[in-house]
């Protein structure tokens, strides 16, 4: 095999375990955000009402884990798919920095968003 | 030109070995094979291979001594003793070697390499890896050549030695990806491309076993050695000739009739199933020929349904599958069809004990070569073994040889590729001629003259009017023309070659044959059924000449074990 | 003759009628199609504090029209479809399965379709 | 006497002409193997017909092909159980082609041999065997039995997309070894697999199981690896 073959494509194990462990974390916490949404609190979906169920610490724990982790598991796995079609050298660590800022950024800004209905 | 101090040809076991041991050596070392070498021939041996471990608690006194008699007993006293003894003393080394090195055998539960017993042996002293143990072998050597980092040039075809000034110094060939052919240059080169079995139409050989390697050698004036001996194999499957190993009986399989008797008893009452090749096939043919085959046809059955499911699954998986896909039938739950089919050439390229040939800077192993370790029959399990002792060896000589040559190197004359050049030019010549005869019938008459007139029982008359085919052939197939020349891949230009080197080895083993009017080992004649050590306790060498093969004999090394009738 | 030079062969053939095969591709897409969606989501839901709650509840009306309940609901089926077939990449990558992922995936599709019909029948009644 | 039509694809990258499928007919007694059909074809119809062989018993690899839409072994494919009145034979799928049949299987055996594919051993060997139970011995019956036909290779998506993966057959190989209880790489081989063009661009998709002529089954040997990797790197266990 050519050596920069196996040099560009060294690693791969952290964003590949953590696509599982993140892929955990979003199965828990989506299951509980879609019940509560769609099942237990439905037909009035409003400001209030999200207020009303964010109040719930417990609720607030699970959306933030949920948008942690479905961010990054959403930008990792279509970073994976990316690297099926020949993202790779220098194009591909830009990627990878774009989509930590990306995902950092989005991280924040959903967070800055809930901020108000956990505050009251 | 592509020049290496040492060339092998062949990549199955007997090759490998060689390589693996020039590159120990510091040899610049190159294999060149038909087919890449994880799927040369070897790879379809099933039973197992021999050595005196004293593994299992039936062999427990088993001796490399015990080995070498077994050898020799079944040899039927043509093998020569020497190299009998050394490939029997050598023999647990390289099985601890090829273990070290990964082979997946079977084992006990103490972990220890399991052992069957098989024909001919007075112990059980087969070790196996299920019914794959080729796979396994050539699979083990093949990634050890890949961690010394041999060179191989895979999908190239030898077409001809190069011989100057009366020593071998390389091969032509053909390269099959990209066409066109190669002069590799050496200064010494070994060959080990494997049996002959594809002269007969009844064979359990791959269908790349043509004996070519011996052809090449043949015609450089090597002389072939007791190439009259055939071996039949007492179990093929009976449509495709395909093996079913002999480890079916050594696990306990039985031979039965169209009585449903199991007639081995007739004919070796102590060992039944477990005599040797010869023995068996001949008393399968026999059954057959007097009418007691299965519903009166060409075949008897080969029954293992009392070993039970579990015990074939374990010992003989691929058997099973094999039964299944290419004849139908589940050993499980039904007896399988079998006939004697041709399996091994005891004949061969002649070598002394190291591999070496009368031509200087040319060795041989493997079953391409006669050491002679097998004499007129080779024992189930034993040329597995001799591939790799006597690969080794080879291996070592050359490489002292090439020692022995420092300065050689590459020779200076580069560019023209004389040897190359002439060889594409035969071969454009061949493909001038338009149609000639077609040497898709002519292999066909040939395979089939050669089951029919040099086959398991053999008889003067027979075998003179097979000669006497057998040269018309080799006139016709010198008027052969090529219906696609060039390009890459040509299968028509290779089978055509291939062909031609086919019938010079047919040849000698039809000559040979006639010759010998004794019965030894697998040449059994009915109009001489006895063997004559008086006369005939000697190796056949034959020689290329004008009208076919010529003739020549050498004594037999004695000296250990007093030739005797064999009981089985 | 290098590589590049040699065409490949029988492009378009393989086993594109294999379970797993189907499964990863729809796997794939609707992994794609996800990662799209919440970004809208997060976009829409921020509305509640970027542009007010007037704005979002504004926007929750518009998303009871029928075509985003029909959106909505394609969805529920995505993400079902994501989930469930994910499990079994988790189960087989535990080492569970391998052999019979086929089974399980028929499985997992069926426990899908059933989450799917209690989100169609319980879920959607109250919002047209 | 039955006869088989066969539609076999035809192609010469170097003859400028297209590809193509040339139907001939091969009379037959009993049974037909796909292989001896082929042969018969390139004896009496068309000598430049060409293709890989060599045992004929469905131990040496050489002969895996596209037949009917499914990869088989043209040695092991009797006519008689195919069904459909013509057989269509093509090469293996999404290879680097040779000439009709032939595919070239160079990046094939050089990711293979990239892997290690070798007993490694760093500790003194003893003068006899090394002692490996059944039960260990029982870990290789799977992997030890590739012939490295290559149909799971040709078979699998991510090597279609990404000319670097290793494949199936490499992983599987690299899994022969390390489940292997005589192997000491420890760490040496990780390095091989445990990347991006390694277990890591395998998607689960199991078509290479699927496609194995051997019935054989690569993604679990892969699978196995991925684990493995992670065991080593986290918790730093070996075997
Ligand atoms: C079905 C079967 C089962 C067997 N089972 C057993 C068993 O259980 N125990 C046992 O001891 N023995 C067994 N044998 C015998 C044993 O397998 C063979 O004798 C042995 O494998 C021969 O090995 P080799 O290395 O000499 O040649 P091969 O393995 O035949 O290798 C020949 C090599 O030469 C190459 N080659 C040939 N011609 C050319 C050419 N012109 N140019 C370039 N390369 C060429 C080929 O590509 C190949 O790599 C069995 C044989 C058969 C047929
Ligand atoms: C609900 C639970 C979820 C589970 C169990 C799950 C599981 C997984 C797993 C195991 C993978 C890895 C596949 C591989 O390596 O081949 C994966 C990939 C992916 N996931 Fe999820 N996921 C979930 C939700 C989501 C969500 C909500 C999104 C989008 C926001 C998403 C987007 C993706 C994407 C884009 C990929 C890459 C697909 C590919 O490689 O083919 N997933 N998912
Ligand atoms: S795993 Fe199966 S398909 Fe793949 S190379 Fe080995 S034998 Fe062929
Ligand atoms: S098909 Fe390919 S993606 Fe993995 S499971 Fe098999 S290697
Ligand atoms: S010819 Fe060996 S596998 Fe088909």
């Amino acid at each position: 095999m050519r050596p920069e073959a196996m040099a560009r494509h060294q690693g791969g194990m952290w964003p590949w375990l953590m696509q599982r462990v993140t892929a955990v974390l979003v199965f828990v916490t989506m299951a509980i955000h879609l019940t509560a949404t769609h099942l237990l609190n439905i037909g009035d979906l409003s400001y209030d009402n999200i207020a009303g169920r964010l109040a719930h610490s417990g609720m607030a724990l699970v959306d933030f884990t949920l948008l942690a982790a479905v961010v990054f598991h959403a930008l990792n796995g279509v970073r994976m798919v990316w690297l099926d079609y020949s993202l790779a050298g220098s194009g591909r660590r830009v990627v990878d920095v774009a989509f930590w800022i990306i995902g950092v950024g989005v991280f924040f800004y959903g967070a800055w968003a809930l901020w108000p209905w956990i505050t009251g | 030109m592509i020049y290496h101090q040492l060339i092998v040809v062949g990549g199955g076991l007997a090759g490998l070995r060689a390589a693996v041991e020039a590159k120990q050596e510091g040899i610049d070392v190159a294999v060149l094979s038909q087919v890449h070498p994880g799927r040369s021939h070897s790879g379809a041996a099933q039973g197992g291979i021999n050595a005196a471990l004293a593994n299992n608690p039936d062999g427990a006194d088993d001796t490399p001594a015990k080995h070498a008699f077994d050898t020799v007993k079944g040899s039927d006293y043509l093998a020569d003793q020497d190299a009998a003894i050394e490939m029997t003393r050598d023999a647990p080394d390289v099985i601890y070697e090829m273990e070290h090195w990964g082979c997946p055998f079977s084992r006990y539960d103490d972990g220890r390499i399991a052992q069957r017993p098989f024909g001919g042996a007075g112990f059980p002293r087969t070790c196996y890896g299920a019914d794959k143990t080729g796979h396994y072998l050539l699979h083990t050597l093949v990634e050890r050549a890949y961690e010394r980092g041999i060179k191989m040039y895979i999908e190239v075809f030898a077409t001809q030695l190069i011989v100057e000034d009366g020593a071998c110094k390389g091969v032509v060939a053909y390269d099959m990806i990209n066409g066109g052919f190669l002069e590799f240059r050496a200064d010494a080169v070994v060959m080990a491309t494997g049996g002959a079995g594809r002269t007969y139409i009844n064979t359990t050989n791959a269908i790349i076993s043509t004996g070519g390697g011996m052809a090449l050698a043949y015609r450089a004036g090597v002389p072939l050695k007791d190439m009259e001996f055939i071996q039949f194999h007492p179990t093929g499957l009976f449509t495709t000739n395909i093996l079913m190993t002999e480890g079916c009986r050594g696990e306990g399989g039985y031979l039965i009739n169209d009585q449903g008797e199991r007639f081995m008893s007739k004919y070796a009452p102590t060992v039944m199933e477990l005599a040797p090749r010869d023995i068996t096939a001949r008393a399968i043919q026999t059954e057959i020929n007097e009418g007691r085959g299965i519903g009166g046809k060409q075949f008897v059955y080969l029954d293992l349904r009392h070993l039970g499911e579990q015990k074939i699954a374990e010992r003989l998986p691929g058997i099973r599958d094999l039964a299944i896909h290419f004849e139908g039938v589940d050993p499980v739950t039904e007896p399988v069809p079998i006939v004697p089919s041709q399996h091994y050439t005891m004949g061969g390229i002649d070598t002394d004990m190291q591999g070496a040939t009368p031509l200087p800077g040319f060795y041989a192993a493997g079953e391409c070569a006669c050491v002679s370790v097998h004499g007129a029959n080779r024992l189930g399990g034993n040329s597995l073994l001799e591939t790799i002792v006597f690969g080794r060896r080879a291996g070592a000589a050359a490489s002292a040889y090439v020692k022995g040559k420092e300065g050689g190197g590459a020779p200076a004359a580069a560019g023209a590729d004389p040897a190359a050049a002439r060889m594409a030019a035969s071969v454009e010549e061949l493909a001038g001629r338009g149609t000639g005869e077609d040497a898709y019938a002519i292999r066909a008459e040939m395979t089939v003259t050669m089951k029919e007139h040099f086959g398991i029982f053999r008889e003067q008359a027979s075998m003179q009017a097979g000669l006497d085919k057998m040269l018309a052939l080799k006139e016709r197939v010198a008027r052969v023309g090529l219906r696609h020349s060039g390009g890459v891949f040509n299968l028509d230009m290779m089978r055509t070659v291939e062909l031609a080197g086919m019938i010079d080895v047919a040849l000698a083993t039809a000559a040979g044959a006639l010759a010998r009017t004794e019965s030894r080992g697998s040449h059994a004649r009915t109009d001489f059924p006895t063997r004559d050590d008086k006369d005939w306790l000697k190796h056949t060498l034959a020689y290329a000449g004008d009208a076919g093969p010529r003739l020549e004999y050498r004594p037999v090394t004695l000296g250990t074990f007093e030739p005797q009738e064999r009981k089985y | 003759m290098s590589l590049q030079d040699r065409e490949t062969a029988n492009v378009g053939a393989g086993l594109w009628k294999g379970t797993g095969m189907w499964a990863w591709i729809l796997f794939r897409i609707s992994g794609l199609v996800l990662a799209f969606y919440l970004f809208v989501h997060i976009g829409v839901i921020s509305q509640g504090r970027a542009s007010g709650a007037h704005t979002l509840n504004r926007i929750f009306t518009t998303f009871d029209k029928p075509l985003f309940v029909f959106l909505d609901l394609m969805l529920v089926a995505a993400v079902l479809y994501h989930a469930l077939n994910g499990v079994r990449i988790l189960l087989m990558d535990l080492g569970v399965g391998i052999r019979s992922h086929k089974t399980v995936f028929w499985v997992l599709m069926t426990i899908a379709a059933v989450l799917l019909g209690v989100f169609v029948t319980v879920a959607f009644p109250y919002i047209f | 006497m039955p006869e088989a039509r066969f539609h076999i694809k035809r192609f010469d990258p170097k003859s400028g002409v297209g590809a193509h499928y040339d139907e001939f007919t091969v009379p037959y007694e009993g049974s037909l193997t796909v292989l001896e059909g082929l042969f018969y074809v390139q004896e009496h119809f068309d000598g430049s017909l060409c293709f890989r062989y060599c045992c004929r018993a469905a131990v040496c690899g050489s002969c895996a092909m596209y037949i009917d839409g499914r990869y088989r072994l043209a040695c092991q494919s009797n006519v008689n159980h195919l069904k459909g009145d013509v057989i269509v034979v093509e090469p293996l799928p999404h290879m680097p082609l040779v000439k009709d049949l032939v595919c070239d299987m160079s990046e094939f055996f050089a990711k293979y041999e990239t892997i290690k594919p070798w007993l490694i051993r760093t500790s003194q060997n003893p003068e006899k065997e090394l002692p490996q139970t059944p039960k260990e011995r029982l870990k290789l019956d799977m992997p030890v039995d590739c012939i490295l036909c290559g149909a799971c290779y040709s078979s699998c998506p991510s090597v279609w997309t990404e000319g670097d993966y290793l494949g199936p057959a490499a992983l599987l190989k690299a899994y022969r070894f390390e489940v292997d209880s005589r192997d000491e790489a420890r760490r040496e081989r990780l390095p091989y697999f445990d990347n991006e063009r390694g277990v890591y661009r395998c998607h689960t998709i199991a078509n290479c199981s699927e496609a194995c002529p051997k019935e054989l089954n690569p993604t679990e040997g892969i699978q196995w690896l991925k684990r493995a990797a992670v065991r080593r790197r986290l918790f730093g266990r070996l075997k």
